[in-house]
């Protein structure tokens, strides 16, 4: 590797932020050179986005220092840090909709000449960065707004690319990427290191921190509890580190109990929607984790709301519990027959993200608290409080804002909505995005939980190992087609990529079934 | 993990006092104001000029109360002024051509208003459309049927159907038929009852009841939920196209009331200009008590106190003997000023809770 | 007393007046402007001690007639009076008031459609200020019924959408013109905004006949109106004269720029000033805006902030006199039988 | 991967025709239904009333071009009929008072309008409101201030100040002097020039030039970032303030062409209660022309059709002698039903392409 020129230094002292009675961040020190990737990682709530919100310039911090180059630093806003060369890559999605992907990627620094829009240089440079994210072919006068999730999150990279930054600040840049999205944008990191870019990386996923990074800084509570080359820790160590105490086994055990397997809870068959799924058929015993594996643009989510109902579905066969579903069926019947569904999008569908923790819990359920529509405001309470407890949510009260919780807290209260509603068929869209390791552990405790209560679950998540770690059988979602499911011992990562990338299984031509 | 529940008991007293505060001091600040510019004379701050400015608020006050619940639901309605002067038509007209007890008018009226709300609702939920746009069309078409139902001119009651109570109920002064109902009451509460006037009783009771199907019904949730997050009211199952049509709907209602106030204050007539810019009054009303037009936040208190301030104004200019383009000048310094103030005390109250 | 309608009942018993600690009993003289069945009714019963009554029968009738000289190249006079004319409860109820208390009215809003094939030799166009106010819908009567007599006359009918809207008004006057009717019949809201489009009109071949208020143009056929300054002079010499030539007294002016109600505004102050020393301002500069409605709240707060100093109110056209009278009624104030 | 948007293009072709065609649909049908409803005069079809309808859309359609920068920047602006009244007060005042050339009055209201939507602008910026709300008080700012400086009645023009060409402005026919600039191009370039008036031109170079700072240039596309979504512009380091304060200080200089187009076409008058209502009639156009007052959306070509759309039927309704109130009934309908139309277009347009 030649040796990148070192040529400046962002150097963090003392740095503190409070919102309210709550600490983010108290007297954090950290430094960050050019040429080496540093990632971070932490608790939900430890401050981690705090901390880059402060070196963005989107919020100030109360007291400390920062010295970029040497030079004293106090972005005002995120222009002032932009021509200070940081650019961020936000936690959320942060894209104008009703603008195309070219202008969303050179947004603020469209080449121009005389003061008019040079069009080419722009859709050159645009096409050049996506290509090099692998996602060359993408169509440049597509409004963002037409997009997946995922596909907006490469829109987003791509933005902060084209910024030619001195500094990378990457928020949970791969929680909406696929597997092969991932490894392309290592690639990128890589590569933007050797020109001597400082890149910063916060991911919950240790094994992306254990490729990527340099170094490791661990913070807890908004303070730093240990930096060191990423030779000197290892993943036990990164845990106990982050949580506080070792956690030993991530995921539970498979359950004990057999359902009887009369009936179905779920059943599908040949099911289409107005673009896809494309003819999805699958059975869902009660009591049974089934688990979705595909690629971003597969259909996964889409078939979710196929059956959720909010979109509608063209051709095919559903049935819960042997009762046939079509469109006429309304979410609010839907979720009277006991399905419940886990949005993938936190901010836009799964939350009103300027209500209380205890109104986003109980919408759905206000009936059961209420007589004659007056809500009983003591059991409501009641019942937040227990989840607060049981998921451990980090917040002021249970009358906090949702939007005022950090992004992990957020996916913790959707889940307690979901958990409240007692349904019996859960759909879970990537439950765990954004969720820290201590936390993912609770949450998949208690997802087996619900399936050992009997409950049939439908298990969305681009992150195989919790797939593996967690689903009783495994389906591959491709261009809108669902594979066969199989159970999860008859399954290895590489067949699943394979079929997800390809859509043949590799057994059929290798026959090599463990 | 450490739940720090409040920890700063200090910061959330502050914040809860000017939470409450807010319209409120704009109200004290307007008072104190013209109660200065008239210190020579002692004609504003006397219990009649202020019976005065609470009933002229009652007719905007109704009809913000069903605006608080539409602006909260996320909407807005710009067809109530339509709305008023409709009711007030077609009211008149049942006396006038079928000869109605004026009973029968009032059920009319507040039912073609309630309909008219209803078509809000259910235009803005079946069609998809931004309510501002579904209102600015019915505020054009209940304006002209108004006008073709009225033949474009004034309908009179006439004035042999026209009970006495008619008068009593937009009275500044509390008329014998209500005098009637409150002396039945211990000599305090008698009293109070009888100093304030009929239509303000009114208001106020139909404050109290939106007030709680706001704040202590599932519906009211429900309406806060959908202007805070729509896509996630659909998800939770809220049925969000009834929940919307509802609130339009009670909105008509309420306006209906407002209209009828209007036909009662203008002695049994029916006039298809009346009311005419009358939504920006009430949308004004409701967004000083400290709504947002973005949805999701709304006060019931806040609205009527911003009705209020705006009568204050009016009727403290003209004691001050300020000239109505004056009047104009400092109403509109009012409504920006008071707003900014709300944002500012929300600022300082959660300071540093915020980015 | 009215011999035929029947006094407003609750009013005579209006509790008000025994109520209010603040009313000292004593009533207000009322002189208004213009007369709708509200304000008629009201004289009946005492409440309002004069009325300016125009002749806006006489107004329609007047023009259509010279419009149809014009049309057929015959002198038109350049200036044709409609009068003004004082009402008191006394002389109200005289056989030679009835035509100007209760003028027949028109209520349709449009009386042949440009749409429609010509049937008759000539096509009028009159364009009043507004719609709603009981006014216009005598000058439509009286506007029909010269038509009616001519024979081979047809009169269309269109008001401007807002009320008292210059620039709307100068539209449809232009709207007017692309429609090729032979004539115009035009009360203008501005003497001197409306010149433009009614000189292109002139222009085009159409004679054009101004009623109600002036416009300063020297190519129109002619003008039909009443004086409306001798009307505030009327109407201030039966105030002055009623009080005795000394007391109190509330102006509460039309609206901003309405030329007409200028007019009568200043007759009356003119008057005033110089006929009655004695009488001396509470208020004067206060707009009713341009409806009742408006009117009634503006009136409220004075009412509020004068009560028990007002000996005369004028009020210078139907809405305001129309509002004044609610809020005087109201709070007891108005003299009665 | 497949990137699979608009893998189908017949779908996207029937979508790019209507939506180019969605506003002039409605304009089509308007101008069929009036042609028929005159179809035994011959009045309507005429060049001569096309021209008076096109030159009555000139006020409107100016206000509304400087209204849809602004609305697609995500704001709203009400005060755009009181600045057309102030800018007429102010230009006629600077004449009668100062004796000031014509053409130095037209600078000083431009620059009274322009500074009027800049303090919308600041007041938005700086103060964090909503622009509905600061608007909201500017409109009644603005009208208080007109009617303050016209010493609350019209304020005339001196004659003897008037140009000649004051009168061309707005005129439906060709004057002489625009005639003496269209006889120097060739002859068929030289008959459009003059076939078209003035006012006419004006408003389409004016479009022109909005069309082009929109689309082309990288200001037009922070506008369009803005309404799309705040934070983001935000945070591609975009002078979010500074962006706004621009639009509303341009929406201010073009509602300022419109009250000079207003001044003259009342023959040189001040008339402080002039375009009262004319912010929703402008915001009407904006909306029937395709854009979304969420912000994001907006269509220059389509707001002009939306002005004309409106014009066509008031001068249809003349020329059928349809009443107003029915008038005020059909004009609510096709409010409604124009952006029903559009949204229904755009759904048909990407059904299927997203959820
Ligand atoms: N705008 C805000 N108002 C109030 N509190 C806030 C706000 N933003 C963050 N916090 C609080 O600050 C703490 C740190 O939040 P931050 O978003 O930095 O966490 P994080 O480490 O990024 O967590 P995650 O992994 O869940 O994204 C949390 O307790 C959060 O509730
Ligand atoms: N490159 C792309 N550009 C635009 N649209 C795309 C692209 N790839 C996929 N899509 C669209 O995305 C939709 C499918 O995405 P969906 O969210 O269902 O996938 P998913 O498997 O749930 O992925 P994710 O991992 O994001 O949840 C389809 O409508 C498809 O047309
Ligand atoms: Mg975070
Ligand atoms: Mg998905």
């Amino acid at each position: 590797m030649s040796q990148p020129q070192i040529a400046f230094q962002l150097v963090l002292s003392e740095i503190s932020r409070q919102f309210g009675p709550t600490l983010a961040l108290s007297g954090l020190d950290l430094e960050m050179k050019g040429g080496e990737c540093l990632a971070i990682v932490g608790e939900n709530g430890a401050g981690k986005s705090t901390l880059l919100k402060i070196i963005s310039g989107q919020i100030q911090a109360d007291s400390g220092s920062m010295l970029l180059g040497g030079q004293p630093f106090r972005p005002r806003n995120p222009r002032h840090a932009l021509q200070s060369g940081v650019a961020i890559v936000h936690q959320e999605l942060c894209l104008a909709p009703h603008l195309s992907v070219e202008a969303n990627i050179m947004l603020g620094r469209e080449p121009t000449r005389k003061g008019w829009i040079n069009l080419k240089a722009s859709r050159q440079r645009c096409q050049a960065i996506l290509a090099e994210l692998d996602h060359g072919t993408l169509n440049l006068n597509t409004t963002v707004g037409q997009l997946t999730p995922g596909i907006r999150q490469i829109v987003e990279i791509a933005r902060a690319l084209a910024s030619e930054a001195r500094i990378l600040l990457l928020d949970e840049p791969t929680s909406s990427l696929s597997e092969a999205d991932t490894r392309k944008l290592f690639q990128t990191i890589d590569r933007l290191k050797n020109r001597g870019m400082a890149i910063v990386f916060i991911s919950h996923a240790l094994e992306e921190v254990n490729r990527v990074a340099d170094r490791i800084a661990v913070i807890r509570d908004g303070q730093l509890v240990r930096v060191a080359k990423k030779a000197e820790w290892n993943t036990g160590s990164i845990i106990s580190a982050m949580v506080g105490r070792p956690i030993d086994d991530i995921y539970p055990k498979p359950n004990e109990t057999i359902f009887p397997d009369t009936t179905f809870a779920v059943e599908a068959r040949e099911l289409s929607g107005t673009n896809l799924p494309e003819s999805v058929s699958f059975q869902l015993r009660a009591g049974e984790i089934l688990g979705v594996a595909g690629l971003i643009g597969s259909g996964r989510t889409e078939t979710a709301r196929v059956i959720m109902g909010l979109d509608r579905h063209k051709t095919g066969e559903m049935k819960l519990y042997n009762n046939s579903i079509n469109n006429k069926i309304s979410i609010r019947q839907r979720l009277s027959r006991g399905l419940g569904l886990l949005s993938e999008d936190r901010a836009g569908e799964g939350l009103a993200l300027t209500r209380s923790i205890e109104a986003n819990i109980h919408y759905p359920v206000y009936s059961k608290y209420s007589r004659l529509g007056f809500i009983s405001n003591r059991k409501t309470g009641e019942n937040t409080k227990n989840w607060i407890k049981t998921l451990s949510i980090k917040c002021n009260s249970p009358n906090q804002a949702v939007q005022r919780l950090s992004g992990g807290n957020q996916q913790k209260v959707a889940l307690a909505r979901l958990f409240s509603q007692q349904s019996k068929i859960l759909i879970l869209d990537e439950p765990t995005r954004g969720v820290d390791v201590g936390a993912k552990v609770e949450i998949y405790r208690l997802i087996r939980q619900q399936a050992s209560e009997g409950k049939a679950i439908i298990l969305i998540s681009s992150y195989l190992p919790e797939l593996f770690g967690l689903c009783d059988r495994l389906a591959v979602m491709h261009s809108g087609r669902l594979s066969e499911i199989r159970p999860i011992k008859q399954w290895t990562e590489e067949s699943v990529m394979h079929l997800a990338t390809s859509g043949f299984s590799e057994i059929q031509s290798h026959k090599n079934i463990h | 993990m450490k739940n720090s529940i409040n920890n700063n008991p200090r910061l959330t007293r502050i914040s809860a006092i000017l939470a409450a505060g807010g319209p409120f001091a704009g109200l004290l600040i307007a008072i104190t104001l013209f109660a200065w510019l008239t210190r020579n004379e002692n004609t504003f701050l006397t219990e009649f000029n202020f019976r005065t400015i609470a009933v002229q608020s009652v007719i905007v006050g109704l009809s913000a109360l069903g605006m608080t619940l539409v602006v909260i639901s996320g909407g807005i309605d710009l067809s109530v002024g339509s709305q008023v002067a409709l009711v007030t038509v077609v009211t008149s007209l049942m006396g006038r051509d079928y000869h109605w007890p004026m009973a029968c008018c009032f059920i009319v009226g507040l039912l073609v208003s309630t309909s008219g709300g209803m078509i809000n609702g259910i235009a803005i939920d079946r069609l998809g459309l931004l309510p501002f746009i579904v209102t600015l069309g019915t505020l054009q078409i209940f304006r002209g049927s108004a006008k073709l139902l009225g033949k474009n001119t004034a309908v009179y009651f006439p004035t042999e159907l026209k009970p006495t109570w008619l008068s009593e109920i937009m009275a500044i002064e509390t008329g014998p038929r209500f005098q009637l109902f409150t002396q039945g009451f211990p000599a305090p509460l008698g009293k109070i009852l009888t100093t304030v006037p009929f239509a303000v009783w009114l208001l106020m009771l139909v404050a109290l009841l939106v007030w709680i199907s706001l704040r202590k019904t599932t519906w009211g949730r429900y309406v806060v939920a959908i202007g805070s997050n729509e896509a996630t009211a659909r998800l939770c199952g809220i049925r969000v196209g009834m929940v919307k049509i509802s609130v339009y709907t009670i909105c008509g209602l309420l306006t209906g009331l407002a209209g009828l106030m209007q036909f009662a204050e203008m002695n049994g007539t029916g006039d298809p200009v009346v009311a005419s810019g009358l939504e920006l009054e009430v949308i004004a009303a409701v967004v000083i008590g400290g709504a947002s037009l973005a949805g999701g936040e709304g006060s019931i208190l806040g609205t009527l106190i911003g009705a209020l301030i705006m009568r204050v104004l009016r009727s403290g200019c003209v004691h001050a003997g300020i000239p109505n383009a004056t009047q104009d000048i400092l109403i509109g310094l009012i409504i920006v000023g008071a707003v900014a103030l709300d944002q500012f005390r929300m600022r300082l109250a959660r300071r540093g809770l915020s980015h | 007393g009215g011999q035929k309608s029947e006094p407003n009942v609750q009013s005579p018993t209006n509790p008000a007046a025994s109520v209010s600690p603040n009313s000292n009993g004593k009533s207000v003289v009322f002189v208004g402007f213009d007369g709708s069945p509200p304000l008629v009714e009201a004289m009946r019963q005492g409440k309002i001690q004069g009325l300016i009554l125009q002749d806006p029968f006489q107004m329609g009738y007047k023009s259509v007639m010279a419009i149809s000289n014009s049309l057929r190249k015959k002198p038109v006079e350049a200036v044709i009076g409609t009068g003004e004319h004082l009402i008191t409860p006394e002389t109200i109820d005289k056989p030679e008031m009835k035509d100007l208390v209760l003028p027949p009215k028109l209520e349709h809003t449009v009386d042949s459609k440009a749409s429609g094939k010509k049937e008759k030799a000539f096509r009028v166009m009159v364009i009043p200020k507004g719609t709603t106010h009981e006014h216009w819908k005598a000058v439509h009567a009286g506007a029909a019924k010269a038509a009616a007599e001519l024979g081979d006359m047809e009169i269309i009918w269109q008001g401007p959408t807002k009320e008292d809207d210059r620039a709307d008004q100068i539209k449809l006057v232009q709207s007017a013109i692309a429609t090729n009717v032979d004539g115009m019949i035009l009360a203008p809201l501005d003497a001197r905004a409306l010149v433009e489009p009614v000189e292109q009109a002139i222009a085009k071949g159409m004679p054009v006949i101004i009623f109600d208020s002036a416009l300063e143009s020297k190519k129109i056929a002619g003008y039909v109106a009443t004086n409306n300054y001798n009307g505030g002079v009327i109407a201030a010499k039966r105030l002055g004269e009623a009080l005795g030539g000394k007391g109190r007294i509330i102006l509460l002016r039309y609206n901003v720029g309405s030329a007409s109600t200028d007019e009568r505004e200043k007759g009356f102050t003119d008057t005033i000033a110089k006929e009655f020393p004695g009488i001396s301002y509470l208020s004067n500069d206060q707009y009713a805006g341009a409806t009742a409605d408006s009117a009634q709240q503006a009136s409220q707060n004075l009412i509020a902030r004068y009560r028990g100093q007002i000996d005369g109110v004028f009020c210078p056209n139907e809405s305001s006199t129309l509002g004044m009278l609610r809020v005087l009624d109201s709070m007891g104030l108005t003299a009665r039988k």
